[in-house]
């Protein structure tokens, strides 16, 4: 029986700094075989190991349809990710996966779809926005809002300014402070959602960011008419064994990691914004 | 180097010695006027520290006084208050601790012997150095000092501040299978304890011979460790709960150390004592190799403390075979006590020495006082003496490097361990809560 | 299906039967005051007579004088040590000098494992975790490689403890699945009872005779009367419903008054899964050791991600535990994690007792 | 040679030597860790050179005087990463039960000495002194703990340190509970892993000598020990011991020694 624990190595083909914390590697498996083999879908996540140090869950970036490379972008916040942070193009790490249940992008085909994130930028949903945008003609509206503390914490600025001229596209972003310069709103997200254009009824909206935010965001949507199962979000837990057998990503009855990372709105409902789940 | 008129020496941490302390010296016009064994290690206050515990907690205290001879303290303390409540424990338990000191021994005498005394002799900085030059004989003495941390650990869990020793006994037997593996390593290992002690007599030990009186425990039978009477080269022989009648000890200004005296004389205890004075408790395989070596015993020269450490690794060594071959699980490892009101004493050879202990403890068990008496204090006024003759010998004139040096290996020579020697409580702090 | 009666006298030749497969023997015996499992070559070793004293947070045994060898209620461990390790070694990898790393599983000791006097409850909790590491997404190749050399001895629980609460559960105090033999003990020997092809086999090589009505009747009765002398027992309502309707019920802040957080509830309890992960390096950085630890909801860990701790106090995780154990149980394994064992509550160090919990927080008395 | 090595020192303050033994009893992983870093000042074994800037430095030892006090002061400046090593330097260790035990007598005496009283007073943590980027608890700290965090710092990456309490080592090792099965007053349930639960696998009670858990509920505990029959005196010295100056410790220690205490 193959070992679902054991990684498979891969090598860094690229590394690119997103901003100061946040960095993007590209890599391929050093086997080809296993390489040409390797599929995931928009929200899978793969467990990276560092040598000697650890293994964390990351999402899978890239798009599915690019064989080439997969990439991964990481913020640092802890000692492996931190130890990530010196890896160049060359170097080795362990990955394994893909791993969990990706965005529902079948089921957004055809309708409007609308992207929420806060925090520092979701890497999850960035990769759903690509999506669609490489794929313009398969969805309806895109709708993009993102929230940040400050406006020195939006990475991807220009991506912003860049998805904002597409067309049937609307980019909304808030910060609650803002320095010179901010093309943006100042103030909170929720403020935005007045001005939110979709066909709320068959929306899809997908979300990744604090609970608390997406605690927000999700009354507003039901206010504005978007049924709770077009309401998708993507819950981080601990993982330490991403194959539902460590019992660290329990939410409820739920294992975040296969049952997961992204759930209907109605699957997580009742539990959702309890302290301590 | 031109002589100069004033030499003032300050050697500010003293290397490889355990704990920390300078040394000081002033010479003048060739002579050495003022040396001083400085040791700042600020005091902890044990003894106070033990007022008002139960007595059951002392084993798990007085070990950290030193984490390198943790089990010579926690054997002096438990036979004091076991003397005091007449307990009984009986020959398993005596043998376990007897086994339980051998681990002590090895562990520190190849701990001392390797990291600290040997760089000296063939001119290294350290062990990290000595292994480039010495690869073979180092990895010797880590394994020897790791077999020794295996004996401990089998009755005490690990090796520095062992959880298995309680008043009464120990805590858990062993099992025998435990025991035995324990028992193949100690016999595999042992002819590389035997070339250990040939390869220190081969080293180039200087000739220095000098006076002093040694002190150590004597048993009827056994080389000494646990139990015996005190006894010196000068004729000295009396009981444990004796030893306040003869040993006093002072306080220096210079030093958070007191200093002890035997009859106003300055003493040596450790290794070189205990070898001096019970060549004939040696076991006879042991005496052989010991005859067989050019340095002889007793001796009067203290680089020979090596050697003896070298011997007593083979006596410990040979000592925890014999008793794990005849090793029996217990039905019980200890024995119950119950608390009586009096004074306790207790004195076992520690790696440096002996080491005495007073307990004062009430009629519940809580302790009232504490007196002890740790090797390093003990030696700390011969420790001082010898400097001065040496380094006088050696000549002023050396100049400062070379003074420092030798200093540095006389003071190795008596493997100080400052730790120890720094645990009491400072007399002026009793001065204070009396004024 | 009943084999025969094997007397007391020849229990011996039980043992050599396995030994004579392959089999290691574990069973239980008397160790630092406690009925452990642990390695058994004879029948002497059993611990005949011994009987348990349990009570929240207490754990006692006492010698009765009794010829039996089973005549005790379970002991700290169940079956989960022997096949979800309680810390072991999963991988390891290695990099050479030009930064290539290689990966190799390090597989658990391949050992054909007889376990003696396994308890209803404890098959339960068996089942269980088969389900969880060999039936999810995932087969954990670890745990299957210890499952498949087990075989399993059952002895039907005659001697429940103070704090055994299997009848409420429905998983015990008979066997009555997952084991290979089946004992009941009388006052001379064992009716013999094989549930697998291997304990057919296994009842073959043993010499029974055939047990009578009188014996089959007796152990019955015994077995019958072992489930009446429960007086524990969970709240029968659908509890995992009423557990979630009361998720701010005052109990909890104050059960975490008294709740050490210590995870020894999580640890002896059979059913209990989760685990940590952790690297283990040389020195020299040339190799390392992905190791799995048994890990605990009440431990910080468990819930920390990146800078918070989903449940930092006790009150939140005693809930999870609570709730995952009586409740979302249910929708991950359509029954319970609970199967009465007790071990949760004799093992509490503060003596926390689960029944009287779960009582309190959905209502149903805790003694029947 | 290679110079990119980190250079480590080790620093001893008011202690019993035994956490810097666990260096010395590393065995050959010791002539390994030579190879690994560049050890700049380590007394004990031989350089010395405390005043030399170093990556990572490693402390031994409790703050009790004044001269002490400035010392560390020193090693912090010139040390980029400083890690406590054993109860001594991260709580105080067992000298600082002086802290509380003769609060009166010592107050007495201030106004004879005022200088001597504060170079004796207290026995303190290094953290009270500068800033500790890594506490390993311990007393003694292990072998292990040593070359778990060297290893880690020598990846560049921030050392893992345990926090779980020693119930969970305990059971891990299939300990039988000396609490539950002998009523033992056992401190594992608010203590510190790390240790491998020694004393429970020696058949007696933890005495906490790795220092306060997280989220120690040492008042239940301290509740417990009461109902298996000790004395509050006796509960008081159950906490107020090898790290009785931990506040998780203290503070279920004093309430029940009874003395006002400020
Ligand atoms: C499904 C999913 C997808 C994610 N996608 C992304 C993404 O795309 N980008 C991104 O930046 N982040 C992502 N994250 C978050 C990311 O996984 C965390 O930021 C990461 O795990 C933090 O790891 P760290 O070691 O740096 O942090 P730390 O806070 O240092 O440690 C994380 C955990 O590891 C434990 N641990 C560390 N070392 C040891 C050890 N030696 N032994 C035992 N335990 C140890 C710690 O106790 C802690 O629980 C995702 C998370 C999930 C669940
Ligand atoms: S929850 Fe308690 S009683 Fe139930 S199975 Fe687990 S340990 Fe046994
Ligand atoms: S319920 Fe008891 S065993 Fe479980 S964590 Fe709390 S105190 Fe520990
Ligand atoms: S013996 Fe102590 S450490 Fe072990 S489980 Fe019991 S209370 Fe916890």
């Amino acid at each position: 029986m193959a070992d679902p624990h054991v990684p498979h190595e891969a090598e860094v083909v690229e590394r690119i700094q997103e901003s100061p914390t946040i960095f993007t590697l590209r890599l391929r498996f050093t086997d080809p075989a296993r390489h040409a083999a390797f599929r995931f879908e928009p929200g899978q996540f793969n467990m990276l190991y560092l040598y000697g140090v650890g293994e964390i869950p990351i999402s899978i970036v890239s798009d599915p349809r690019d064989e080439h490379l997969f990439d991964h972008t990481i913020r640092v916040v802890g000692r492996v990710t931190k130890g990530f942070t010196q890896l160049k193009a060359g170097d080795r790490l362990g990955v394994r996966g893909p791993y969990g249940r990706g965005w529902p992008l079948r089921r957004a085909k055809g309708r409007d779809v609308m992207v929420v994130t806060g925090g520092l930028g979701c890497a999850p949903v960035v990769s759903v926005i690509n999506y669609v945008i490489r794929r313009r003609d398969d969805f309806r509206r895109l709708v993009i809002m993102q929230g940040v503390k400050h406006s020195d914490d939006l990475i991807w600025r220009s991506q912003y300014s860049l998805w904002s001229r597409q067309r049937d596209t609307q980019v909304l972003v808030a910060a609650d402070a803002g320095a010179a310069l901010w093309p943006w709103h100042i103030g909170r997200v929720t403020e935005l959602f007045d001005r939110v254009l979709i066909d709320a009824a068959r929306a899809v909206v997908m979300m990744c960011g604090p609970e608390g935010m997406m605690r927000v965001a999700i009354d507003n949507l039901l206010h504005k008419g978007v049924p709770e199962d077009g309401i998708y979000l993507s819950m981080e837990r601990s993982m330490q064994c991403a194959v539902g057998l460590c019992g660290h990503c329990q939410y409820g009855g739920k294992f975040a990691c296969k049952d997961g990372p992204v759930f209907a709105y109605p699957e997580v409902k009742p539990l959702f914004g309890i302290r301590g789940f | 180097m031109t002589e100069k008129r004033e030499i003032p020496i300050h050697v500010p941490v003293l290397a490889r010695v355990e704990g920390e302390g300078t040394l000081e010296l002033r010479v003048r016009d060739g002579t050495i006027e003022e040396l001083r064994l400085r040791i700042f290690e600020p005091p902890r206050m044990f003894e106070k520290l033990l007022e008002g515990r139960d007595y059951a907690e002392v084993p798990d205290m007085v070990a950290r006084i030193c984490g390198i001879c943790p089990v010579a303290y926690q054997m002096s303390a438990v036979h004091a208050i076991e003397s005091l409540f007449g307990a009984q424990p009986g020959p398993w338990v005596r043998d376990m601790r007897r086994l339980f000191y051998c681990g002590e021994w090895i562990q520190s005498h190849s701990l001392h012997i390797h990291m600290l005394a040997a760089p000296d002799f063939l001119g290294s900085a350290s062990i990290v150095e000595m292994a480039r030059g010495h690869a073979a004989e180092v990895r010797r003495g880590l394994k020897l000092q790791a077999l020794g941390n295996d004996i401990i650990r089998l009755l005490g869990a690990r090796s520095v501040h062992p959880v298995g020793a309680r008043v009464g006994g120990f805590h858990r037997a062993p099992a025998r299978a435990q025991a035995d593996a324990l028992r193949e390593k100690l016999a595999a290992a042992l002819p590389e304890a035997e070339a250990l002690v040939r390869w220190t007599a081969a080293l180039d030990l200087p000739a220095d011979e000098q006076d002093f009186t040694a002190v150590s425990l004597r048993h009827p039978r056994e080389y000494p460790m646990n139990e015996g009477r005190l006894v010196s080269s000068r004729g000295l022989d009396i009981a444990v709960s004796e030893f306040e009648s003869r040993f006093v000890e002072h306080q220096e200004a210079h030093s958070t150390a007191l200093h002890s005296l035997l009859d106003g004389q300055p003493y040596l205890v450790g290794p070189l004592a205990r070898l001096n004075l019970n060549f004939d408790r040696l076991p006879s395989p042991v005496r052989t190799l010991a005859d067989s070596l050019d340095v002889k015993f007793p001796s009067r020269n203290m680089y020979h403390s090596i050697v003896a450490r070298a011997l007593e690794i083979v006596v410990a060594m040979r000592e925890a075979i014999r008793i794990l071959e005849a090793y029996e699980e217990p039905v019980s490892a200890y024995v119950g006590v119950s608390p009586r009101a009096g004074a306790g004493y207790g004195c076992t050879e520690a790696p440096r020495g002996i080491l005495w202990q007073r307990y004062d403890i009430d009629a519940t068990g809580k302790i009232a006082a504490a007196r002890i008496v740790p090797p390093t204090s003990q030696n700390q006024a011969r420790m001082e003496a010898d400097l001065r003759s040496s380094l006088q010998s050696l000549g002023t004139q050396q100049g400062e490097a070379a003074l420092r040096r030798r200093g540095e290996r006389v003071i190795r020579n008596y493997d100080p361990c400052i730790s120890c020697a720094t645990h009491f409580l400072d007399l002026r702090v009793r001065e204070l809560k009396h004024g | 299906m009943e084999s025969g009666f094997l007397p007391r006298t020849r229990f011996q030749t039980l043992l050599d039967a396995l030994h004579r497969a392959g089999y290691r023997c574990v069973g239980p015996r008397v160790r630092d005051g406690a009925i452990v499992y642990d390695t058994l070559t004879r029948a002497e070793e059993l611990p005949r007579g011994m009987r348990d004293r349990q009570a929240p947070g207490r754990y006692r045994l006492e010698q009765t004088g009794n010829p039996r060898f089973f005549s005790w209620a379970n002991g700290p461990q169940a079956l989960k040590p022997f096949v979800f390790a309680p810390q072991e070694p999963l991988w390891r990898s290695e990099r050479n000098a030009s930064g290539e790393i290689r990966f190799a599983e390090i597989s658990p000791p391949a050992e054909r494992l007889a376990i003696i006097g396994v308890r209803a409850c404890d098959l339960a909790a068996l089942r269980l975790q088969d389900r969880h590491f060999q039936e999810g997404v995932v087969a954990d190749s670890h745990y299957a490689a210890r499952r498949r050399n087990l075989i399993l001895i059952a002895v039907h629980c005659t001697h429940p403890a103070d704090t055994c609460f299997c009848v409420s559960t429905g998983d015990g105090p008979r066997a009555t699945q997952d084991f290979d033999l089946a004992l009941s003990e009388l006052d001379d020997g064992y009716l013999v009872q094989a549930g697998s092809e291997p304990g057919r086999e296994l009842a073959a090589q043993l010499t029974l005779t055939r047990a009578t009505a009188a014996q089959r009747e007796a152990a019955a009765r015994e077995i019958e009367e072992s489930a009446k002398s429960q007086t524990r027992r969970l709240p029968s309502r659908q509890l995992r419903d009423a557990l979630f309707a009361n998720l701010e019920h005052p109990r909890w802040n104050d059960v975490a008054e008294r709740c050490l957080s210590c995870g020894n509830c999580t640890a002896v309890c059979p059913t209990c899964f989760c685990h940590s992960e952790a690297e283990e390096p040389t020195l020299a950085g040339d190799h390392s050791r992905h190791l799995r630890l048994w890990d605990s909801c009440f431990t910080q860990g468990h819930s920390y991600i990146h800078g918070l701790t989903i449940r930092a106090d006790t009150r939140t995780r005693y809930r999870q535990w609570l709730t995952h154990k009586l409740g979302s149980w249910h929708d991950q394994y359509g029954r319970s994690g609970c199967v009465g064992c007790g071990r949760c509550i004799a093992w509490c160090p503060v003596g926390i007792d689960i029944t009287e919990e779960a009582a309190a927080i959905c209502g149903g008395g805790t003694h029947g | 040679m290679n110079n990119a090595r980190p250079r480590i020192a080790v620093h001893k303050f008011a202690s019993c030597d035994g956490c810097q033994l666990a260096f010395l009893n590393l065995g050959e992983d010791l002539l390994a860790l030579a190879q690994a870093v560049e050890i700049v000042h380590f007394a004990e074994a031989g350089p010395v050179d405390p005043d030399a800037a170093v990556d990572i430095a490693f402390i031994e030892g409790s703050i009790s005087t004044p001269e002490d006090a400035e010392r560390v002061r020193r090693v912090r400046a010139n040390s980029r990463y400083l890690v406590t090593v054993g109860a001594c330097a991260t709580s105080g260790g067992l000298q600082a039960l002086r802290n509380f035990a003769d609060a009166r007598e010592w107050l007495a005496a201030i106004y004879a000495k005022p200088e001597y009283i504060q170079s004796l007073a207290t026995s303190t943590p290094i953290s009270s002194h500068v800033k500790v980027d890594l506490e390993l608890w311990g007393c003694p700290v292990s072998g292990r703990q040593l070359l778990a965090a060297t290893r880690s710092l020598l990846f560049a990456v921030p050392p893992w340190y345990e926090k779980d309490k020693v119930c969970l080592e305990c059971k891990r090792h299939q300990n039988v509970c000396v609490m539950v099965a002998k009523g033992a007053p056992c401190l594992g349930p608010v203590t510190r892993a790390g240790c491998g639960a020694l004393c429970p696998a020696f058949r007696r009670d933890c005495y906490a000598c790795y220092g306060p858990a997280e989220n120690p509920n040492a008042e239940s505990l301290a509740r417990r020990f009461e109902g298996l029959g000790l004395m509050p005196e006796a509960v008081a010295r159950r906490f107020l011991f090898i790290n009785g100056a931990a506040p998780a410790f203290a503070e279920a220690g004093l309430k029940r020694r009874g003395k006002p205490h400020d």
